[in-house]
């Protein structure tokens, strides 16, 4: 889950694996199959690390060890860590369900119900436990853990009960917490120093997570971690994304609502924070800053925001050198580089108690479907949901526990009537260089490897393997359920190359959630169900790991 | 009072036909009255689109095959229609009861695509406000049509027992047919609305 | 002639007057009542309160007590985790399939204690009778057959068929929960 | 119910005894209802003159029967000349009072410059009151209560949660409504400092008759004092039984519904209570604040607002005597 | 002479007076016994019945006007619980206006226009019965709901979203909506009847130029209906579809608009209030030539103001809506039209000054009510020049003030016309006369317990009380006038409970009537009170406008109808001349039939939608018996 830098695999993201090429790709078959009896989303990538294959369920968590060396890849270990089924009911629609960084002999697992425990990888025993995030208030642990040196870094999801986000970093060895900022509040809590050279707030003002709310309200403000941090060794800094802001009906939040829906970069040893790009301040649609932050070869920082545009930043200085539209947008014009934020179109302004029609990208844009980037081509492989939205927002409770939304929304298709596309994207030419459409919205991650093939998988069930120059289709398999996680290869101890992908996707949306659905509700998981009526339903309601090779 | 007879309204016809006749002026009031209703209700069309960011809400503009098939199928029976007002006006009692056969089923006709017309709008009536509207107005004209048609129904049984030769049966005939011009007359400015505002 | 309409006033008058009353307040005594239902254990299934039989179950056929409940719905965020009833962190509600029953112990004690995956405890945040009243209405939008008496649509976003005219199993198809 | 009857009749007692007309037309605080109580007067005497005239000539023309009936050609003609000059004397009325009105309308619609900003928004039975800054910390929440600064424009924003309201604040103002799905928006300025009385005008439910609420008009300054103590927190307990109070409030029913900054009840289904003892009513300006009054109304809501969508929550005497102690002390 | 010995095709002129009456009477007679009763079509009995249900629901409104009083005489009084109250002045107002004012304006039509245009039935008899069953039943659907504790409580304009689907639960709002689809449809039918009848079946002669006042006024105001009441009856059916079926109309989260009810409603509602009081004009004309003993002054005037008012009514809906906020600009026009309607009523008031300024007042009860209307709807009209005003409207709107605006316009320019109307016809309906002595009594009470009532109404609104309150707190100061106005009520009940006394005591010990104790000028008192089955025992022919005047001794009157079946005269529009003889239908049951299927239908729709499909057959079959010939001789004609 998440590219994880200067861990074991430097980008899962691309492989130089490239035996697998353009023209053998379409002759792939089914190796072996492994059926994790567990049903909901399985959103994390199969992780590879030496000899063994790591599968994690979605919640309540199964860790699977499966020996490569074994013929049929038996299962070497299994830890299932107790779960607190509270949890359970926090993940609606996206895919929050922990998630698994492997460095050296250890294993780091963060369980959606907020604990971080660190696992011997040959054998499963477990070396600490923490519980930094606590799901009574609304916390969970959806990402990865980041393991940045002898720190692993963690932050909390859950915005939309309201808790305040935080991102922590604890002692690799002991699991003993070494620092935790927040993502709102005084400047003493959000690590804001004297290092924190913002480009895009006023130089001198101070505790900006105050001041941009009205009062007390950063207290229930949201803002968690959203996708993965991602760290650059070479700066010593760790960017993350912080998510949206609670509750989702803007009116009840007047102001900028820092350090929301930005993107923060801190100092990976003291969590102090560098700088900070606003990225949709005051965010009306509850996107956060989702969407994945990627750092390409030639030093830049790229991120395909759920607000439909691309961002090209600095990481030094979090300067924002670009940014172009990828998806079909309407709620902006385009955005201001001056000051980083949307030109908002005042048609799609959300107003209490209105229902504003048709606003394009929908919140969904921002899922957690990876993108990959490829040396080899030079392009960015984005996994993308092309659908707009009808919100109505409206005045929301706040309750200790329960969600804190107020908003209706009614996901549905862009104009074209397409839910998804694969989007190769020219970041140097700022278009796009080949797109495929998608009946539905893709959730899972792409893979691109050397051998110039993209591995994505559909929620109807599909891996499918494109021409990464050209988009052409070259083979698909038709998987138990549907996909929700990104596809991953691997040289086996055997010396070829594998192709390994999770299917099962969960409810009815492809998220974490196991719950029924029932589509005749429009507004069902934050509308993304009038989204996806027509999706059939899984053959296997249980995930299964299918791995291909050639033949 | 004392009174001294100074008319004599012996010699006058029994049952005037046309605006002679009470029938006539009443059902030229009903249709008053619905015309009303109708122009309110496509009023009330024009107001809700007026207010939408987009029109129609949420749907693509209704498919025109339906309802055009019901225009033109309603506009075709305005022969036969006027034809059975004028045998009736004649009295000539066999080619009207062929007539309102001929009405009769003309009357069933437009139903069957109208049934049709009703997905093709593409909307339910419970989606928004346009689904509501567009369903009231079809909705309706349809009811306005089986009115007129069990109407049309009844006429024809009678004319084929011995009520039929009535000079006033006849004279019922005329308001009837009169009335049909109205169905379809109603239906044209509804047609316009429903299907040419969302193409606008 | 008069008897007859006196009859038929008052075949009106018992199917109407339960339906229709409105008690704005409930007597502290009866209040405490309500609260006293009897629970199998497990949490599932149980026996209501006498004092609700003895008013005639007001908080599955009453109007106003349906439709109040309807409005505790948004309000105490239910609609955040069940949407309007299809679900979202919490189960779909609406499509006629329970995991703890459908019987209004059963709905009540889920609201009042929470459930184990994620369900919160209400207790203490509402009383019992409003609890009693939510219970009505969820019942109303997972009953197999529609009611005259549960609320009709909200003035929202149009999200399903309002209760009133959309029981769970019979006017749609069955395979709607995935 | 007594009791709650008797605890309402000393409302005036407590606010301010014979006060009057804190809610009239006829006599304005600022220039909007300035202006409104001159076309009043002026519509008012119009009417009775025209009133009076036909009167008259009534009474004139069943007085005149005994001397004798003129009849004939002429008297017809010279009747139908003075009933001629009669309709053109009403035509004459009629548009001078058609542009009187529009004078007026235009009088009331030249808003000033820099107004205060200040959100309503209407519910079943309630206001919720918005005090609107370009800087999103110093707005702040509060209801049933406002406050505005002696002549600075005001401009209220009005909206509505569920059904149709109407803000009316007849010295201030005539009224506007709060529609679901539409804005609205009043501007007035106070010229009188003092208190002024407001209430909603369209019928809106059960408790129609009890929503209203109170405007303190004060000097600039006093005003700015009263934000800046509306934008703070509250104080924090200074005695045991506040701070039990503050308990029962955070772990009752009390915390869903209702908000006091600072505390983890952060509930907008009810008023905005951070700073509740410093209102001077309270349940929409039915009663006045006082320690009794909160905990008559906490401990039997619907005898004393039948419908209002308060519920009664079980608490035992202690539990509602600190409970309303802590509310008091909300300062 | 038995029935089977008249030869068929006799014709009037054929018999002497002497058996030419008792035939004619066998012909349009209505059976005794409860058949009879129930499927009479004569145009007197159901007007009778008409009255009197009327006079039934105006008492019954008193009523609860008085428990508003008696809970409103005290601040914070408890006597009605809101939710209570709620139903109670909703059910007034609803009452008042769709039970007794229109039905009670139709009813006097009903009875008085064939009789005034000099023929025998009105033009669809059978669909005057049919109207009055739908009218009983729209108000006994109400007020069982209201006994059931489920009455309406939101107001008799019902506004939306208070009435709509999420806000209104319960059935309470539908029962309001679909009393509405009971009482105008009964409205319309009673409308397109007496279009119909003063178009085609005015006596010979009877010219434009030559029509009675209150029969012009009637015209119009069944115009008005026709054009008005769709507006109601679409409102009303968008609101049970939304509530019902869920439909959008007034959801502005769906693209439906909360201000298109009041839009539909006031389009209505305004028209409705002239619908009201243009009958009133009419009958404030009829009594003034009476009493003043010649013509009314300006007939032309007054038939151009009836029309002018008539299309202006149309023009002025958004005038209820001025604190609603619409653009200014639409204010302004609406503020011009409103006030512009004040004109033709001053003609109208200056026409009737000149009668009775030329004329010689004769100071009966009838003309004692009139000088009442004056005083008071003068004022009535004055305050409404007040509210066209949008800025002063935005002070006085939903305050007590519109509601004594309202008060004088209705009682004062409409209740108290109807009252010298009654006074001045009942001889003609009951053949008795009501008490002089006590009429005056009743006018007295009236007029003085009326202004006493509603007069401080102004101020309190001046003053802030707000309309639709279920009380006040004592601080408000509205304690004192509140009082006076409850205890000034109960003079102002005391004289209506005066007119019923006196109303139900002369009709059986009052002096005996005789055909034209006023010494009226038109048909209706040419004719015996009460008249017989067949109104005139020849069709008059009208060579004026006041033909018992012009000819005092002889009426001149033409001959030639049938007399073994029911026949009358069909005449030119404009001229009035003879056109055709009409077979007038006979009595049926099947209009009450088909009212009982149509309440069936109606009150089931409000909990079903299918029931409006199966509903449907019973109609379908009642309306096929109606219509479907059963041999009588008006068929075969």
């Amino acid at each position: 889950m998440g590219p994880q830098l200067a861990t074991a695999q430097p980008d899962p993201g691309f492989s130089r694996l490239d035996e697998i090429t353009v023209e053998n790709a379409g002759r792939l078959v089914p190796a072996w199959s492994f059926r994790t009896g567990t049903p909901g989303a399985h959103a994390t990538a199969p992780l590879i690390a030496g000899d063994t294959l790591f599968v994690l369920t979605p919640f309540p968590h199964t860790l699977f060890a499966l020996d490569l060396t074994r013929p049929g890849a038996a299962v070497k270990w299994r830890y299932m860590p107790p779960p607190d089924r509270t949890a359970d009911g926090l993940t609606c629609c996206d895919a929050a369900t922990g998630g698994l960084a492997a460095s050296g002999d250890r294993l780091y697992l963060n369980t959606l119900d907020g604990h971080t425990i660190s696992l011997d990888a040959a054998g499963g025993q477990v070396v600490w436990d923490a519980r930094p995030a606590h799901p009574q208030t609304g916390e969970t642990l959806a990402a990865a853990p980041l393991v940045a040196g002898n720190r692993i870094i963690i932050g909390s999801a859950g915005d939309d009960a309201g808790p305040r986000g935080w991102l922590a970093a604890l002692d690799a060895a002991t699991g003993r917490q070494d620092w935790k900022v927040f993502d709102t509040g005084p400047d003493a809590e959000v690590g804001i120093g004297e290092g924190f050279r913002p480009l895009y707030d006023p130089p001198q003002a101070r505790d900006r997570g105050v001041s941009t709310w009205p009062p007390a309200a950063w207290q229930q403000g949201g803002g968690g971690l959203s996708g993965a941090p991602v760290a650059d060794p070479a700066l010593g800094l760790v960017f993350y994304q912080t998510g949206h802001p609670a509750p989702w009906n803007p009116d009840q939040r007047p102001g900028e609502n820092r350090w929301t829906s930005g993107i923060f970069a801190r100092d990976a040893a003291s969590g102090a924070a560098r700088w900070f790009d606003p990225i949709n301040p005051h965010d009306l649609y509850a996107m956060g800053a989702s969407g994945g932050l990627l750092p390409t070869p030639d030093g830049r920082l790229v991120h395909p925001d759920a607000n439909g545009f691309l961002y090209v930043l600095d990481p030094a200085t979090g300067k924002m050198l670009s940014a172009t539209r990828f998806l079909p947008v309407n709620a902006a014009r385009g955005i201001d580089l001056a000051s980083a934020v949307p030109i908002r179109e005042d048609r799609y302004v959300t107003v209490q108690d209105r229902t504003v029609r048709d606003i394009c990208p929908a919140w969904p844009a921002g899922s957690n479907a990876q993108a990959a980037y490829s040396p080899a081509t030079g392009l960015l492989y984005i996994p993308a949901a092309t659908l707009c939205m009808d919100m109505a927002a409206r005045s929301a409770s706040y309750i200790a526990g329960t969600p804190f939304g107020g908003a209706d929304v009614r996901v549905k298709p862009a104009p074209g009537g397409e839910e998804g596309a694969l989007i190769a994207w020219d970041i140097a030419a700022g278009r796009a260089a080949w797109t495929v459409p998608e009946r539905f919205p893709l959730r899972g991650g792409a893979l691109a490897t050397a051998g110039s093939v993209v591995f994505y998988g559909t929620l109807d069930g599909l891996l499918k393997a494109v021409d990464a120059r050209t988009g052409r289709g070259l083979w698909q398999f038709q998987a138990t359920a549907g996909i929700v996680g990104r596809p991953a290869t691997f040289r086996a101890p055997d010396g070829h190359q594998y192709v390994a992908v999770l299917a099962g996707a969960g409810g009815l949306t492809g998220t974490a959630s196991a719950k029924e659905i029932d589509v005749r509700d429009a507004t069902a998981a934050r509308g993304f169900a009038n989204a996806l009526r027509t999706l059939p339903p899984p053959q296997d309601r249980s995930g299964t790991l299918f791995v291909f090779r050639l033949p | 009072m004392r009174q001294r007879i100074a008319g004599d309204l012996r010699d006058l016809p029994l049952h005037g036909l046309g605006t002679a006749s009470l029938t006539w002026w009443g059902t030229l009031a009903f249709m008053l009255l619905e015309g009303t209703g109708f122009a309110l209700l496509i009023a009330i069309y024009l107001y809700l689109a007026s207010l939408a960011p987009e029109w129609p809400l949420a749907a693509p503009p209704p498919d025109l095959l339906p309802g055009t098939l019901v225009t033109l199928i309603l506009l075709a029976s305005l022969v036969p229609n006027y034809l059975i007002s004028r045998w009736a006006e004649r009295q000539e009692l066999g080619k009207v009861r062929i007539g309102m056969v001929v009405m009769s089923l003309l009357g069933v006709a437009p139903l069957i695509p109208r049934i049709f017309e009703f997905p093709a709008l593409h909307i339910s009536w419970d989606s928004n406000a346009y689904g509501s509207i567009a369903w009231t107005l079809l909705g309706l004209h349809t009811t306005h049509i089986l009115t007129d048609l069990a109407d049309t129904l009844v006429l024809g049984v009678l004319m084929f027992t011995r009520h039929g030769s009535s000079k006033r049966r006849l004279g019922d005939v005329q308001d009837n047919a009169m009335y049909w011009n109205f169905v379809v007359l109603t239906w044209l400015p509804i047609y316009a609305c429903l299907y040419g505002v969302p193409r606008l | 002639m008069r008897a007859r309409h006196l009859l038929l006033a008052a075949c009106a008058f018992l199917v109407a007057c339960q339906r229709e009353q409105r008690d704005l307040r409930t007597d502290p005594p009866v209040a405490e009542a309500l609260g006293q239902v009897a629970v199998m254990p497990g949490g599932i299934g149980g026996r209501p309160a006498a004092i609700d039989r003895a008013l005639g179950h007001p908080y599955q056929t009453n109007a106003y007590q349906l439709n109040q409940g309807k409005r505790l719905w948004d309000w105490f965020n239910c609609s955040g985790c069940h949407a309007a009833g299809g679900g979202a962190s919490g189960p779909a509600l609406t499509d006629g399939s329970w995991r703890y029953g459908p019987d209004m112990v059963s709905i009540f004690v889920s609201i009042r204690d929470g459930r184990p995956n994620g369900m919160p405890a209400f207790r203490g945040k509402l009383t019992d009778e409003q609890i009693l009243q939510l219970s009505g209405y969820v019942q109303a939008m997972g009953a197999e057959t529609a009611s005259t008496a549960a609320p009709s649509r909200n003035d929202t976003m149009q999200a399903r068929a309002s209760e009133n005219r959309a029981p769970a199993a019979a006017a749609f198809p069955k395979q709607v929960s995935r | 119910m007594a009791a709650t009857s008797r605890l309402a009749s000393c409302l005036p007692a407590l606010l301010c005894a014979g006060c009057g007309g804190w809610q009239s037309a006829l006599q304005p605080g600022g220039e909007q209802a300035g202006h409104l109580k001159v076309l009043i007067q002026l519509f008012t005497i119009v009417c009775g003159i025209v009133w009076l005239l036909v009167m008259l000539v009534l009474a004139a023309g069943l007085w005149r029967r005994h001397s004798g009936t003129p009849t004939g050609a002429a008297a017809e003609r010279r009747s139908a000349r003075l009933v001629g000059a009669a309709t053109a004397a009403s035509v004459l009325v009629i548009i001078g009072l058609t542009l009187a009105s529009y004078v007026a309308t235009h009088g009331l619609a030249a808003a000033g410059a820099d107004p205060l900003v200040i959100r309503v928004r209407g519910s079943q039975w309630w206001w919720e009151v918005t005090y609107m800054d370009p800087s999103p910390d110093r707005t702040f929440l509060t209801a049933n209560e406002i406050h505005v600064p002696v002549g600075r424009p005001i401009r209220v924003e009005l909206a509505a949660s569920d059904v149709i309201h109407s803000f009316w604040a007849p010295n201030l103002a005539g009224k506007q409504d709060l529609i679901p799905g539409r804005d609205n928006a009043l501007s007035f300025t106070v010229d009188q400092p003092g208190l002024y009385r407001e209430q909603c005008a369209e019928f809106c439910g059960l408790q129609h008759a009890h929503m209203a609420m109170l405007i303190v008009a004060e000097p600039a300054a006093s005003f700015d004092a009263w934000r800046d103590g509306q934008i703070a927190e509250p104080p924090a307990p200074n005695d045991a039984e506040q701070a039990a109070g503050r308990l029962v409030f955070t772990g009752k029913a009390c915390a869903a519904c209702h908000t006091v900054r600072g505390t983890p009840a952060a509930g907008t289904l009810g008023p905005d209570l951070t700073h509740v003892g410093s209102r001077r009513t309270i349940a929409a300006g039915m009663l006045p604040t006082t320690r009794g009054s909160l905990a008559a109304w906490i401990a039997d809501p619907q005898t004393i607002k039948p419908g209002n969508n308060m519920p009664m929550v079980p608490l035992t005497a202690d539990e509602l005597n600190a409970l309303a102690a802590y509310l008091a002390s909300l300062k | 002479m038995s029935p089977d010995s008249l030869p068929p095709d006799i014709r009037d002129t054929d018999l002497a007076p002497d058996v030419l009456e008792p035939e004619l009477e066998r012909t349009w007679r209505t059976p005794r016994g409860l058949i009879g009763a129930l499927s009479t079509v004569d145009h007197k009995i159901i007007g009778r019945r008409y009255l009197v249900t009327a006079f039934i629901f105006l008492a019954m409104g008193g009523v609860l006007a008085m428990l508003m009083r008696l809970q409103l005489a005290r601040p914070e009084n408890r006597v009605l619980p809101p939710d209570l109250y709620d139903q109670v002045f909703t059910m007034h107002g609803a009452n008042m206006m769709f039970l007794f004012a229109v039905p009670v304006m139709e009813a006097v039509a009903v009875y008085l226009v064939p009789l005034m245009v000099g023929t025998r039935n009105v033009a669809f008899p059978r669909l005057n019965a049919f109207s009055y069953w739908m009218y009983l039943a729209g108000g006994f659907t109400l007020w069982t709901a209201f006994a059931l504790d489920m009455g309406p409580d939101v107001g008799w304009f019902a506004y939306v979203p208070l009435s709509g689907p999420e806000y209104g639960s319960g059935k309470r709002a539908d029962i309001w909506a679909q009393m509405i689809t009971f009482t105008e449809v009964s409205a319309m039918a009673v409308a397109v009847e007496i279009v119909v009848t003063v178009l085609k079946q005015r006596a010979p002669g009877m010219s434009l130029d030559r029509i009675p006042l209150f029969v012009w006024s009637m015209l119009v105001t069944s115009f008005l209906i026709i054009m008005a009441m769709p507006a109601i009856m679409v409102a009303s059916t968008s609101l049970i579809l939304d509530r019902l079926v869920g439909t959008h109309f007034f959801n502005p989260a769906e693209g439906g608009d909360v201000l298109l009810w009041q839009h539909l409603f006031w389009f209505f509602g305004h028209p409705e209030v002239y619908i009201v009081f243009l009958p009133a004009v009419g009958m404030v004309s009829t009594i003034i030539a009476t009493f003043t003993r010649r013509p009314t002054f300006g007939y032309l005037a007054l038939v151009m103001a009836l029309i002018a008012t008539g299309i202006l009514a149309f023009g002025l809906w958004v005038h209820h809506m001025f604190a609603t906020g619409l653009p200014r600009l639409g204010e302004s026009f609406f503020t011009a039209s409103s006030m512009s309607i004040a004109i033709p009523a001053g003609v109208q008031i200056f026409c009737w000054l000149a009668t009775l300024w030329l004329g010689r007042p004769v100071y009966r009860t009838p003309l004692l009510f009139v000088l009442a209307f004056f005083v008071t709807f003068v004022i009535g009209g004055l305050t409404g020049v007040m509210v066209a005003s949008v800025p002063l409207d935005t002070q006085v709107h939903d305050t007590y003030f519109v509601v004594a605006h309202f008060h004088y316009v209705l009682i004062g320019g409409a209740v108290f016309p109807l009252l010298g109307a009654i006074y001045y016809w009942y001889p003609k309906i009951v053949g008795r006369m009501m008490s002089e002595r006590l009429g005056r009594w009743v006018v007295g009470l009236l007029a003085i317990g009326f202004n006493l009532t509603f007069f401080p109404m102004h101020l309190l609104g001046l003053h802030g009380m707000t309309r639709r309150v279920y009380t006040y707190q004592v601080e408000m100061g509205w304690g004192g006038l509140n009082l006076f106005v409850s205890l000034s009520a109960v003079l102002l009940a005391c004289g209506f409970a005066l007119f019923f006394f006196d109303a139900i005591r002369s009709s059986w010990i009052g002096e005996p009537a005789g055909d034209d104790p006023w010494g009226g000028p038109t048909l209706e008192w040419s004719t015996t009170s009460p008249p017989p089955p067949y109104n005139f025992r020849h069709i008059p022919i009208v060579r004026s406008g006041q033909p018992l005047w012009d000819d005092t001794e002889t009426l001149t009157v033409a001959a030639g109808l049938r007399v073994d079946r029911r026949e009358l005269v069909v005449s030119s529009v404009a001229e009035a001349l003879p056109e055709a003889r009409e077979a007038s239908p006979a009595n049926s049951i099947w209009p009450l039939w088909a009212a009982i299927a149509s309440t069936v239908m109606l009150i089931s729709s409000i909990f079903s939608p299918w029931a409006v499909v199966w509903g449907a057959v019973p109609i379908a079959v009642a309306l096929i018996g109606w219509f479907w010939p059963k041999g009588t001789p008006e068929d075969e004609a």
